[in-house]
């Protein structure tokens, strides 16, 4: 099982900070999984919509869309960070 | 010596910028130098208020691994990095970067170096509330990802 | 407004940092970086004792001067600047430059700006006192004058 | 009369902080008054031997040795100055 957090307004579209998903045989690759993720709802398919806003960090490190998914235990999700 | 020669916190709590940078020099007498930097909310075009909110293991992390990185660029600077996080009102302390040195140069350049860091890459959303009522998340702003910059631009020391 | 963007002193008993800065924040939303620069007398190769000589009115006089021209230099900053005369232990706060600006690079600009001057052309003697009992007068350093000479170099913002 | 200032270890050598003269009619310059005042005691001249290490400020403001002296109240003498 994999751990998703959402934070700012992916948090605010998705409807919440959390979830804990079984991650599906096709997710090997960050855009892939997003790709699934964005079928789950409208919320979910609003937040992601555009992906050149979307910023992603598997196991608490910055990834891209490229980054290959093996065996992740969080995977967050958010928009590109404002700073302090 | 210390296990690290810089420490850095989150918390909601307001800062004893005094009491933390009296900490940094207790018992030295080799440190010539010290720089202590309070970034504060400004009420900019009606601000009303700015909330923080962050990714707690991976925000503290991160600002831990900036501190140790300019720990080793800058040997001999000690130093102590605290973000605050939450809902915070124009004038409030938001962050505190304090830092002490045998010579002025490096105690000026570390706290400039991790301010710089902080206010682009640290991992932290803002959002904005307004005296009309509205609020809205802030983007990311060029002009400090250029502060930044420079530091990949300049060789190391 | 006050009549000057920046205050100077000079006295012989140690200041409050916090109140100085307290002080410059005081009422204002406007201002989002304050920074405080301490300097400290080191130890070095066992100093027991510095003590700093001034000429009174000149030397006050030049750091206000100073002053003013950093406040001409950075509009929008304001400041503190206190220097402490008289002789001066190892570890002792020995001047205390504090600044606050709306953004960062103003006040860390200001602060070395004054700092930078104040450690190369302010009137003030230095003797230092050893551990052997031995004491002699500083000469002037050229590495600070050398800091102090990069201002005249950058063109005025 | 001029008030004369003495500080650091220009005043140790001379053995005073300072001294009230009639400034000298061939006291024109900066330059001069230094000679003037290096033939007035064994202290004086040992304080002002290297002129190079001597500093002067004629009535608060930084002065040369060729700085004219027109009607002077207070001229101090000093090292170059170490910075606080």
């Amino acid at each position: 099982m994999v751990q998703l957090l959402y934070f700012a307004w992916v948090r605010e579209m998705i409807g919440t900070d959390s979830e804990t998903i079984a991650l599906p045989a096709e997710a090997t690759t960050v855009a892939a999984l997003l790709d699934w993720l964005a079928a789950r709802s409208p919320g979910h398919a609003a937040a992601l919509a555009d992906r050149s806003r979307i910023r992603v960090a598997v196991d608490q490190n910055f990834a891209t869309l490229a980054t290959q998914l093996a065996a992740p235990r969080e995977i967050a999700i958010f928009p590109p960070v404002t700073g302090g | 010596m210390t296990l690290s020669a810089f420490g850095a916190r989150l918390q909601v709590e307001p800062f004893d910028a005094a009491a933390e940078q009296a900490a940094l020099l207790a018992g030295r007498t080799d440190l010539g130098a010290a720089v202590c930097f309070t970034g504060l909310v400004r009420a900019d075009d009606g601000l009303a208020a700015l909330t923080l909110e962050h990714y707690p293991a991976m925000t503290l992390a991160q600002m831990q691994a900036i501190a140790d990185k300019a720990a080793a660029r800058w040997p001999g600077v000690i130093g102590t990095v605290i973000h605050r996080h939450g809902r915070l009102l124009p004038g409030a302390p938001i962050v505190l970067v304090t830092t002490a040195a045998p010579h002025r140069a490096d105690a000026f350049a570390a706290a400039q170096y991790l301010m710089d860091w902080l206010k682009t890459h640290a991992p932290f959303w803002k959002r904005e509330e307004w005296a009309d009522g509205t609020s809205k998340w802030v983007d990311a702003k060029a002009s400090d990802n250029d502060a930044a910059a420079q530091w990949q631009a300049t060789p190391a020391p």
